[in-house]
């Protein structure tokens, strides 16, 4: 590295950028040292996506001055930005699933001969090169439709080593990764790091932040609100630069009031998906399912919500087997799922919040044949406040909310059907810090209201803080069952990754 | 993620509106005979038979998917009622033909909805088949009703009430229940949540298939309630009567904005887009232009109006893809 | 007239081929324009299929071009193909068979045009044209709008779908006879109305609202007529108004009947196949056939309608 | 990427299944007509299939990305028009046999600039081709009646028409240019950069932004080859007929939809190939041709061709299940 260490490997300069009606950054500083994995945290919405959009070419700032080696210049398309050395890797996959992972190593920049011919040897030497530095056990040629989740994301980073960057930038890079891929990742940052690239990290995981990064940038609500030198800082510190206030992180310890067992589970299959569950969940307690993804948590949930056929095994409801063969048969039931990506899953994003969350008892709010407009707003209005969802009206598309008010719409969605059960599945994914302690606390006080909850989580804080008891699953099978009160990290992480059953083998 | 506030005065979201009065506008400018009552009435006359089609697939888009099997359907059900009128008397031919359809209807239904089959190819193919066995049925003849002026079969398309043309009350009518149905009815509701996101709806428990299903039904009810109207006015009927009509109405429902992708749309803008196809048509004639004018003109006029309605939605007026 | 001798030279030496190839029989084959279209059409195709029954020597292949020239032309090719003895064609188009034709020729293989003419570039290489004159059925329909209006009125035109050479030739013979006989007769306008009868129905609406005075309609056939006439029937406005067809559909006849409708150009879609089925195997057999064979296609009006059958279609 | 050696013909033919139909098609009719199973029928096939088959090639493209194009029919009939007219034009009177040269080109031209166009608004408004192409379809159907004033235009000059009869060893020219085009196609499709963003295109449009790839311009040159490729369909058809008339080409647009959906291209874009398109393109040229030899009515062949287009739909989902592992959705 020629660059003195003194000199930023990437200096943005009062940033300002402006939409119509909004004012998504104002005057936002940022620097990167060469060698230094600098945080950038914030609020959805508080500019963290704009600011990397500004800087990978892909929105131009209408002021301010992006340095890079402390020479100003000009990016007008990621191309561009990425031959300044400056690579984006994105939050959510930004790959082309009929193509080779080579292909996507290189789009944008495939090698050619004449004629705009793709030059295939050099393509599949450079990426297959490249690919064994990351240590991944495929192949460029392979198409990524047939890559599992966390390989993809090793493809979305290779990209970022095709050129020799000064800067990469991650975008929530282990939203999707399990542990032990995240220390893979974690390698390569660090890798990287020695070799003097800079790193901008973005996660709303404040274990991740603590581990890697070396400063950490706030921003809230499109400003710069400082940086902290990670070591001499705490979480709470960074929070309260965050969201603006302090934030309790204490688990509420009241002893559960159980109730009766409200489902039961026994012997339940779905091959290959998951094999021979069992487990029981009461009135009054939140059930926390741990396990890596593709542990088959979620397939259990979709079964017990009607959305797959298992091949054996028994469900149970207040005691009486039960068959469900639909959504519609499950939540009459009283079964209800917040699933896992919400907005694929959970959210028509065009219609209103209150049309979302009357969704699924339209059918019932009728006065004659006619949806009851009274009925709905009174159900609007009592989650609304209930859940303390921020929305401007009840007309406002849910596709403008923010992660953790949409979030909300789902569980309101659902407990205005006033279920026996609530599954929840990652009730937290890509939501900020402040959403979800308020969704922990949610859960919890729902549990104390007599709701039998299960909340899937690939994140351990998570589970720990919002669980009585917790079910670790490990390639389809549950290990092993924890109470909140004798279980440790330790041999949770034991537990889903199968150390109990090789030991048991 | 910053996201951009639909801007814009509140008049640029209603691309077809803007459009729809220019038009008016320039028409009356430029032929006297345009602005009258008469001529208002039997352009509404005219448009009924596409706008009672476009109602429907209005329905089946919101829904998510297309159907371009509405114009040989139309032949279908044209020949069925206008040849069982004299075999079995139109008090039977009716409902034999209303049922006759609502199975081509189901059997899209069934293909498209329950077998999760591409809407476009399925309603393509049975644009195909129900062109042949039109065929097969009438035998490439015409078929004509012989007592034009006895049979009670005449008021659909050839009546009056309130010195209003029954076509025109038909298609008011309807077009009054399924805006009625599409936003304040359940059913409705549900049409928009499975085309908006068809796998959130499943989650919400929506039966899916069925909604689906049952947009095709209502499609292929409009076709048949066209079809009379049609019957009634001409009287007879060709084996290809229909044909291209698919295109008439589906242009129709784009101009009333209804988005191709499912979820969103309004009854009444394709009732809208209707009339101003055939306004349009009506007043190229009146001005003395030739036929293939409406042509030229419909080419800008949907991209046009279409364009202000997408513009409108992302707030500026280009599209910002590089 | 030496040309024709040569291709019915060429036509005997394919027969005689053919004939030793396939023993008595001849195979002839038809590629028609759109069957489905209207009823004279498919009532062509039955009496085509009903002769050639009744006739145990002839064997015919009958394809159907669904009004698609390349379909026509991919018809003509299969037909070729199969080495038929003759092959009967009803143009898609004039002007765009006539490579198709010519390849037909040049197989040896002989070519009856049926109903509307090939282009005058494809004469020399075709056997016969069978069929009604459509350019003289307009100047018929000319005639008698002439006639009913006394020479004097103004009249509006509904032509067939744009495009097509029966559509043009009606077209093209009635406005050159009008212009020529009547001056006085004036033509407000000329829109289509597709061959179909809603659809001139619809013209005629927006051509009522458009002028006041409207003493004739011509259209392109009598199923269009009809619409018209169903058109003014609905304003109020038929009593007094003329309307001259062509084509004379029952429902054109029956009209007439009614004293609604004045006149049409009577064509027998039986006499149109019957002949392009005779024109062939005459061709085949070797006799000189005249190139242009025109069937009569008489006027028929009000007055002379008790002399005619009331059409099957 | 497949690797050849692992190639396995069952599985191939699950993935196409379009080719094992062409297989079945092609063994029936061979057993059932006398016709059929003859060499001189093999090139009325590649014919009669190249109108269809040259433009979807290019809608194959055009569908990878996501797009589609309604206007192809109206395209042909217009550059069909062109291409005949301009050899009459007195400027090019003196040329002989080359004034066709200026009317070809002039007539492929027009295509470009159609497809171009199309590009251009879909890029520059963002309104989906399905609409646009639909206006376009209409209003170049228009074009093609102001310019032709309604009349089939014929060409005066025979060597126009001779060229549909050429042939070049066993092979009609009018095959060889479709074969060429196909290989053409194929190779920019899977061999060149132009060709693999169309995946990334239609695949991941935002992964094909954020990589820098420009996707309006890409988009829009995909549009001006379609607009190519159906101009030069109508040049070629066109020269079967020695003519060009307005009506040429109406509905064409289905057909090369089924085509190209027959062979497997995704309505939703980021799928498909050559080979697929290929071979749907064959299978509806074999149908048609199979059938007018076996003379199936006019009537049924609607039906058929209808039912077997739902019905490879129906197969096609059936083998190529997505991996939605059983969820019912």
């Amino acid at each position: 590295m020629t660059d003195t260490p003194q000199q930023p490997a990437l200096r943005l300069q009062g940033i300002v950028k402006t939409f119509p009606g909004v004012r998504a950054l104002d005057g936002v500083d940022f620097e990167v040292m060469p060698g230094e994995v600098h945080a950038l945290l914030g609020e959805n919405g508080a500019g963290k996506s704009t600011l990397m959009k500004v800087l990978a070419g892909m929105y131009q700032p209408d002021e301010g001055q992006i340095m890079i080696a402390e020479r100003p210049v000009r990016m007008t398309t990621p191309i561009e930005a990425k031959a300044q050395g400056v690579v984006l890797i994105h939050q959510e996959l930004s790959l082309v699933p009929e193509m080779s992972a080579a292909e996507n190593i290189y789009l944008g920049e495939l090698p050619l001969k004449s004629l705009g011919r793709v030059d295939w040897t050099t393509l599949f030497d450079r990426s297959n090169a490249i690919l064994k530095r990351l240590n991944c056990k495929f192949r460029g040629e392979v198409t990524v439709a047939n890559l599992s989740i966390a390989n993809q994301q090793m493809v979305e980073i290779a990209r970022a080593l095709t050129v020799d960057a000064r800067v990469v930038v991650f975008d929530e890079p282990t939203a999707s990764l399990t542990d032990s891929e995240k220390v893979v990742l974690f390698d390569i940052i660090n890798d990287l790091k020695a070799r003097g690239v800079g790193i901008v990290y973005i996660s709303h995981r404040m274990d991740e932040i603590f581990t890697l990064s070396d400063r950490i940038t706030v921003l809230r609500d499109g400003a710069y609100r400082g940086t902290l030198t990670t070591a001499d800082t705490n979480e709470d510190e960074v929070t309260r630069l965050m969201i603006g206030r302090s934030l309790d992180l204490s688990r509420d310890v009241n002893p559960p009031k159980l109730g009766d067992t409200v489902l039961e589970v026994r012997g339940l299959s779905c091959a290959p998906l998951f094999e021979n569950v069992s487990f029981a969940v009461r009135a009054g307690e939140v059930l926390g399912f741990y396990g890596l993804v593709g542990a088959g948590r979620t397939e259990i949930a979709e079964t017990l919500f009607g959305l797959r056929s298992p091949d054996s095994g028994e469900i149970l409801v207040d005691g009486a087997p039960v068959q469900i063969s639909s959504p519609q048969s499950a939540i009459s039931l009283g079964i209800s799922l917040v699933p896992e990506n919400r907005k694929e899953q959970g959210l028509v994003l065009q219609m209103s919040c209150r049309d979302n969350i009357t969704l699924p008892q339209v059918q019932d709010l009728t006065s004659g044949p006619f949806v009851s407009s009274g009925a709905e707003m009174e159900i609007y209005e009592q989650y609304r406040e209930k859940l303390e969802i921020k929305s401007p009206s009840w007309r406002q598309t849910v596709g403008v909310l923010s992660g953790g008010n949409q979030q909300k719409i789902v569980i309101g969605k659902w407990l205005s059907m006033k279920p026996r059960v609530l599954i929840v599945d990652e009730p937290t994914r890509g939501i900020d810090v402040g959403s979800k302690s308020e969704i922990h606390n949610l859960l919890r006080e729902l549990a104390a209201q007599g709701y039998a909850v299960i909340v899937i989580s690939s994140e351990m804080p998570e589970v720990l803080r919002v669980s009585d008891r917790i079910v670790a699953m490990y390639h389809g099978r549950i290990m092993r069952e924890f109470s909140a009160d004798d279980v440790t990290e330790d041999s949770l992480v034991q537990a889903i990754s199968g150390i109990r059953a090789e030991n048991a083998a | 993620m910053t996201r951009l506030k639909a801007g814009g005065p509140a008049i640029a979201k209603q691309g077809i509106l803007v459009a729809f009065i220019v038009f008016m506008i320039a028409f009356s400018l430029m032929s006297d005979r345009f602005l009258s009552l008469d001529n208002f009435m039997s352009v509404f006359r005219q448009a009924a038979i596409i706008g009672v089609m476009a109602l429907g697939v209005t329905i089946v888009v919101i829904g998510g998917n297309l159907d371009l099997s509405v114009g040989s359907m139309l032949s279908f059900a044209t020949v069925l009622v206008v040849d069982l009128h004299d075999k079995i008397g139109p008090e039977l031919a009716i409902p034999v033909m209303v049922l006759a359809t609502l199975c081509l209807g189901a059997i899209n239904g069934f293909l498209i909805g329950i077998l999760r089959l591409n809407s476009l190819i399925v309603t393509l193919g049975m644009l195909s088949a129900i062109q042949g066995l039109v065929l097969i049925y009438s035998g490439g003849q015409n078929v004509d009703i012989a007592d034009q002026s006895g049979t009670w079969f005449a008021i659909f398309g050839r009546g009056a009430m309130f010195g209003i043309a029954t076509p025109i009350i038909i298609f008011g009518t309807m077009a009054l229940v399924f805006h009625i149905i599409m936003t304040t009815m359940p059913f409705g509701r549900k049409v928009y949540a499975v085309g908006g996101n068809p796998t959130a709806s499943v989650f919400s428990g929506i039966p899916r298939s069925r909604v689906v299903f049952t947009t095709y039904l209502i499609s292929a009810l409009c076709v048949a309630v066209a079809a009379m109207i049609l019957g009634s006015r001409v009287m007879g009927s060709q084996n290809n009567v229909g044909q291209g009509y698919e295109l008439q109405v589906l242009a129709a429902v784009i101009l009333g904005g209804t988005s191709l992708l499912g979820g969103a749309g309004s009854i009444l803008k394709t009732v809208l887009g209707v009339l101003m196809l055939a306004f349009i048509q009506n007043g190229l004639i009146l001005m003395g232009q030739p036929y293939y004018t409406q042509w030229l003109v419909t080419w800008v006029v949907i991209i046009v109006a279409v364009w202000l309605d997408v513009a409108a939605k992302r707030g500026r007026l280009f599209s910002p893809i590089a | 007239m030496t040309k024709t001798m040569r291709i019915l030279l060429a036509s005997c030496g394919t027969l005689a081929l053919a004939s030793a190839a396939t023993a008595d029989t001849v195979r002839i084959g038809i590629t028609q324009n759109n069957v489905g279209i209207d009823s004279y059409q498919t009532t062509y195709e039955r009496a085509f299929i009903a002769a050639a029954e009744a006739n145990p020597d002839v064997e015919v292949i009958v394809l159907d071009a669904g009004g698609d020239v390349a379909r026509q032309i991919s018809q003509m090719q299969d037909l070729i193909q199969q080495q038929v003895d003759a092959i009967i064609i009803w143009p898609t188009d004039g002007q765009a068979l006539v490579p198709a034709v010519r390849n037909a020729h040049r197989a040896e293989i002989p070519v009856v045009v049926t109903n509307s003419n090939i282009a005058e570039a494809g004469m020399e290489f075709i056997a016969a044209f069978s069929g009604p004159n459509n350019v003289q059925q307009g100047i018929y329909s000319a005639e008698m709008m002439c006639d009913a209006l006394d020479g004097e009125g103004q009249i509006v035109q509904i032509t067939g779908m744009p495009g097509y050479t029966t559509a043009i030739e009606r077209q093209q013979g009635f406005d050159e006879r009008l212009a020529e006989l009547c001056p006085g007769v004036t033509q407000l306008d000329i829109q289509p109305g597709d061959w179909n009868r809603e659809r001139a129905q619809r013209t005629m609406e927006t051509f009522l609202t458009r002028f006041d005075q409207i003493d004739g309609v011509y259209s392109g056939d009598d199923n269009m007529g009809v619409g018209a006439l169903n058109a003014a029937l609905a304003a109020g406005r038929a009593e007094g108004m003329v309307f001259i067809g062509a084509t004379n559909f029952a429902v054109g006849y029956d009209a007439m009947a009614r004293g609604e409708y004045w006149g049409s150009v009577y064509q027998s879609p039986v006499d149109d196949a019957e002949a392009a089925l005779q024109t062939a195997l005459d061709v085949l057999a070797g006799e000189d056939v005249p190139k242009l064979n025109y069937f009569d296609t008489p006027k028929i009006t009000q007055d002379n309608m008790d002399e005619f059958d009331r059409p099957v279609f | 990427m497949s690797n050849p050696t692992d190639f396995n013909p069952v599985r191939w033919l699950m993935r196409n299944p379009i080719w094992g139909f062409v297989l079945i098609v092609f063994i029936f009719f061979s057993l059932v007509s006398d016709h059929f199973f003859d060499y001189r029928n093999f090139q009325n096939i590649l014919v009669q299939t190249s109108t269809i088959g040259l433009i979807a090639l290019g809608m194959t493209l055009v569908m990878i990305n996501g797009n589609i194009d309604l206007s192809v029919g109206a395209i042909l009939a217009l550059a069909a028009a062109f291409a005949v007219d301009v050899q009459s034009w007195a400027m090019f009177a003196t040329w002989g046999n080359w004034q066709i040269l200026p009317a070809v080109c002039l007539a492929l031209l027009v295509g470009i600039v159609l497809g171009a166009l199309n590009g251009f608004i879909v890029w520059k408004t963002g309104v989906d081709a399905f609409i646009v192409t639909l206006g376009a379809m209409l209003g170049i159907r228009g074009l093609v009646f102001v310019y032709t004033g309604e009349q089939s235009f014929y060409a005066m000059n025979f060597a126009y028409s001779d060229f549909s009869a050429l042939s070049v060893g066993p092979l009609p020219v009018l095959a060889i240019i479709f074969l060429l085009c196909t290989l053409a196609v194929h190779w920019v499709l899977s061999r060149t950069a132009h060709g693999r963003n169309t995946y990334a295109v239609g695949g991941n449009r935002e992964a094909a932004v954020n990589a820098g790839i420009r996707v309006g311009p890409h988009m829009m040159v995909n549009f001006m080859i379609i607009g190519f490729l159906a101009a030069l369909s109508g040049v070629l058809l066109s020269t079967q007929m020695g003519a060009a008339t307005p009506n040429l080409g109406r509905d064409y647009e289905l057909w090369v939809i089924t085509a190209v959906v027959l062979g497997g291209t995704k309505l939703t874009g980021g799928k498909g190939d050559i080979i697929g398109t290929f071979g749907g393109v064959l299978a509806i040229g074999i149908l048609r041709n199979g059938m007018n030899l076996m003379q199936v009515p006019a009537f049924y062949v609607y039906v058929i061709l209808g039912s077997i287009l739902i019905a490879v739909l129906f197969l096609d989902k059936r083998f190529n299940r997505t991996a939605d592992g059983g969820l019912r959705l």
